[in-house]
């Protein structure tokens, strides 16, 4: 199959440039679609087309599939970039990708299906022997059995309310002795909450790490891991840290569980880049999440240390290539890369700071790279994602990266707008941080940390 | 004007956009000037996309209607008091139902709000596109079998 | 325009773009002007080193000087009649020829042109600096021993 | 001997914005000297203090020692790094600094001095047999001797005046026949025009390309060559675009040049980073032309294909390091690397552009790199150098690194002056420069296609 000649992306800001970046550097013709509130955004300006699909709401324009899909057939594309969010991972919009005879680039429609549900997905990573978090599997009958189950998973366990949510009917339980009244407690709870008492078990891991492996796989049975990133930086579950490789994987990790990873995708059917995503426990056991069918935001901490293009493949197999021409070997690591996500939000209150950037100096120089569809005289419009840009920092080692991190955060000038900047500045001073020393529960504990400072100063 | 005339104001308001400012008043007993500019002098990089081609014809997008238009001339209203009428979704333009077919409307007709002006063709379904005013067709933008996008003119109508 | 030609105003703006000014507004009996600039400049960019820590006291920078001064009051006009000395080289500046020493000048001497009014140490040597101006010493804003770099202030002095 | 604590940067622009950096990620304090043109410089803005040394004109600040020097002193500062042009190799600002108790981050004075000039740095390198323009080496006597000499030379030759200048005296020479009467014209001409017909010969390169190499060098005789550069697309002397591996250069020449480079400079008593420059004739000899013992404009592509640090490991040599801690092993080259030099001039016409930047929007992305000291609203002016900024793209192959420079030429905006860009856009459409066929003289033929091209479209 030829390579595509015209690829229309269906997304906006810095991944919405990014693979018009890709394409233009692959010779391949680009149409952008935007929002009414994007037309001065420069993914319409540098693709070679653009289209306006709708009014700013996301659902009346970049969710909008038929707009999308009409704006697809005027312009006469090959293939959809669907970047990610949005409609990356809507089985139903690769389906009507389908049916119009456009290639949409991802797996197919049932493989985003599949992994879209987090119960099949988990059963199907199960039964192609990916470890994932032990539990009971289905609703418990009584305390007996809850026991049994705890014994067969390990303390420290938590108690779920089937019916539950918002922590109602939700018990940690670190022992045998504890076990019966928590148990009783929690289904009470459940029953008085929901109506319904019953239970499920999980193993609770106190200090999670976020680990997550890239993959790549075509569309001939091939898969290769690229090894793992870890995104432990997290706030209320928004990554703001990336970085890759994780301190926590060992050489022997990285190759079993890429091993189990690859087996188990090529079993599926899978293909596409793709995220496997992983809880690492304080003893270093893993546990499979859930699974990304695109590409992440976080993909440049991994081209760093690997020198692949991941967009470009992404590309590359949608046209059929196969995986040997575009990784013709296992890349070695080379040094350590971290990624910032620049939110356009207030540092300390999170608020979303949408408005005109009336100042921007874009940090440069040695291993610095900066992913961005924002400029001097720029508008946040408040309609999307808050992120405004991402700064991913190489270095030979972890050390050398945060320094440079450091430097290109101080010389990353916006303003008009409030950015999460100077948080992250403050990140990269904290000690825990720097030793590597930190999990999904960081972000708590660094805020307490600060407050505390506060209330010293406050005082003193 | 005789103090200030359009050249001397042209000069002033050059100076002004050169130095940044936003706004300006003079007041003396015999004249008084108070200038407010558009918030943003069109960002250049903003403002540069409708230098390279694109699949569309430009929507009328605010960087286009100059402002010094409304400024200048009092005694030429016609662009402004002329509703137009966009196209609610991406497709292809058609002006008659089938080929061969009369075009729904042409220059001179009276349109009713709701009256089918045209077909805009999306993912294979003939939409037809309905009036939101009611007035004389003055001019017919589109082209029938042109690709257009969300919120392009289609037509020009005196709304009555 | 009589009162404030195009060059008048374009001094002002320069006046007000070097000090920072972001609103200015004059009134008198027979002229008012009122500016606003774009709240981009100066540009935020530019303007920000003085936000951090340098060796150097700020010089008297366009920040330094609160155009308020000159915008409110037209009757103290004290800051603007008075003349810098200032630092031609790079080094350390001391008001004596030595430790000890009585200083070259104090507040209220009278200065000629030409004469020596403190030293600026460079590379071990002592330069004696002179006065480009002749006039009543009002304040000095140096500190003996302390670095000085170009353009430093270091005398005010009221020109006769 | 310890890191550095304090460095002044005796720059402006770029190259003072990266030197900055270096020291900031090493932890090392900075100090910018600025003249009070560059007051709003970002040089100024991003360094731990700065100072004003003078008046706009270089002489009375950036080239004025003792105001250098008192600014390090009242800085207290324990090294002064110079950048490249200005003092950088000003062998008494070295010594000055040598008096001054503060570390000169260079070669010792004497080495400079002696690489100055040009006949000395000629006659050392032969020395140290490193291949030098063959040619008479002094006043050729006759015509006989002049046969002899283009005989053992080989033809075509170049007749110059020893007293010489503009073109008058000079003659090139292609075959025996010929060289009696041009040895004769040239020397009439040279009598008449500087009253002194003494003629000297050298060998004639019709289409020299200019490479150059690389050198790391500690202050305990050691050398490491890290490979080539090619620098042949030059307007008047001028860099424009440089690039990294050269296709001309085959790893036996490399590994062969870079010994005799190495065991050179070994010789010398070389330490610092340092470009040894070389002319390549139409066979591929490569002939020595001269030595810059400091750091280059163009090092960014060396960097990129082998991941060193070269201001780094500038600070490490001068704080006394050894190069086997700062390169363990010798670098492999990893891909291609290409910098074109904006330079805020007339795309056509070369006249200089100084103005304000009224837009400004910094290409981003995978293998791109920007060093600059300029922003939106920033002032360009007109008393120094005109560029201001490098884009420099790096890619597994040539192809891949030309596609994203077209990139990211398309996507680096200025307004408000003018800047080479279009220039350079036009240069990578070019089928001759695409496939690598260049030299010294390819701006001169590729100004002569386009003003044929546009003699063409005028009269069509």
């Amino acid at each position: 199959m030829a390579m595509f000649k015209k690829v229309l992306v269906a997304n906006r800001g810095e991944i919405a440039l990014r693979v018009i970046s890709a394409c233009r550097e692959m010779g391949i013709g680009t149409v952008a679609v935007y929002s009414e509130a994007d037309r001065n955004s420069l993914h319409v300006r540098f693709a070679d087309e653009a289209v306006c699909i709708g009014p700013p709401r996301s659902a009346e324009s970049y969710l909008n599939v038929p707009a999308v899909i009409s704006a697809a057939e005027i312009c006469d594309v090959d293939a959809i970039h669907p970047g990610y969010g949005l409609l990356s991972e809507n089985a139903n919009f690769a389906e009507v990708c389908r049916a119009s005879n456009i290639k949409f680039i991802g797996p197919r429609p049932e493989v985003t299906r599949m992994m879209g549900e987090k119960s099949t997905a988990r059963q199907t990573m199960k039964a192609a022997k990916v470890p994932i978090l032990p539990g009971s599997d289905g609703v418990i009958a009584s305390v007996d059995e809850a026991l049994t189950w705890a014994k067969s998973v390990g303390y420290p366990v938590i108690l779920k309310a089937v019916a539950g949510g918002g922590g109602r009917g939700m018990r940690i339980c670190r022992s045998a002795t504890d076990l019966p009244d928590l148990y009783n407690q929690a289904s009470t709870e459940a029953l008085n909450a929901f109506g319904n008492g019953d239970l499920y078990m999980e193993k609770f891991i106190e200090r999670p790490r976020h680990i997550e492996f890239q993959v790549l796989a075509d569309e001939h049975g091939n898969v290769m891991s690229l090894g793992e990133r870890e995104c432990s930086i997290q706030r209320r579950h928004q990554k703001l840290i990336e970085e890759a490789p994780s301190l926590q994987v060992s050489p022997e990790l990285r190759a079993r569980l890429g091993g189990v990873i690859e087996r188990s995708l090529r079993e599926i059917g899978y293909w596409n880049a793709g995220t496997i995503e992983f809880l690492m426990d304080e003893d270093g056991e893993i546990y499979f999440i859930e699974m990304n069918t695109r590409i992440q935001v976080e993909h440049p901490v991994t081209e760093a240390i690997t020198g692949i293009d991941l967009v470009k493949a992404q590309l590359r197999i949608a046209a059929g290539e196969h995986l040997s021409a575009i990784v013709p070997e296992r890349p070695r690591i080379n040094g350590h890369a971290i990624e910032c996500r620049i939110n356009a939000e207030h540092p300390e209150k999170f608020t979303p700071s949408a408005g005109k950037i009336t100042a921007f100096n874009l940090p440069g120089g040695n291993g610095i790279r900066v992913d961005t569809a924002q400029y001097a005289e720029g508008i946040v419009p408040p309609y999307y994602d808050s992120m405004i840009a991402k700064v991913i920092c190489h270095g030979k080692d972890r050390e050398e990266a945060m320094n440079k991190m450091q430097r290109a955060l101080d010389q990353f000038v916006v303003e008009g707008i409030h950015t999460t900047i100077p948080l992250q500045q403050k990140i990269f001073a904290d000690p825990d941080f720097r030793r590597g020393d930190f999990d999904t529960k960081f972000m708590e504990r660094f805020f307490e940390k600060e407050a505390e400072h506060k209330r010293t100063e406050a005082e003193g | 004007m005789e103090r200030m005339d359009l050249q001397e104001l042209r000069e002033l308001v050059e100076f002004l956009k050169e130095n940044g400012i936003a706004e300006f008043e003079l007041e003396r007993e015999d004249q008084h000037v108070k200038l407010k500019f558009e918030s943003a002098f069109p960002a250049a990089i903003a403002a540069a996309p409708v230098l390279h081609a694109h699949a569309m014809t430009a929507p009328v997008s605010a960087a286009a209607v100059p402002a010094a238009a409304a400024a200048a001339s009092p005694d030429a209203p016609a662009e402004e008091a002329l509703h137009q009428v966009k196209s609610p979704i991406v497709g292809t333009y058609y002006e008659s139902s089938a080929p061969g077919s009369p075009a729904f409307i042409k220059v001179g007709d009276t349109v009713e709000v709701g009256q089918t002006v045209c077909i805009v063709e999306a993912m294979k379904l003939m939409n037809e596109i309905e009036s939101d005013v009611a007035g004389e067709v003055v001019r017919i933008i589109a082209k029938s079998g042109q690709p257009v996008e969300y919120g392009q003119p289609l037509f020009a109508v005196r709304a009555k």
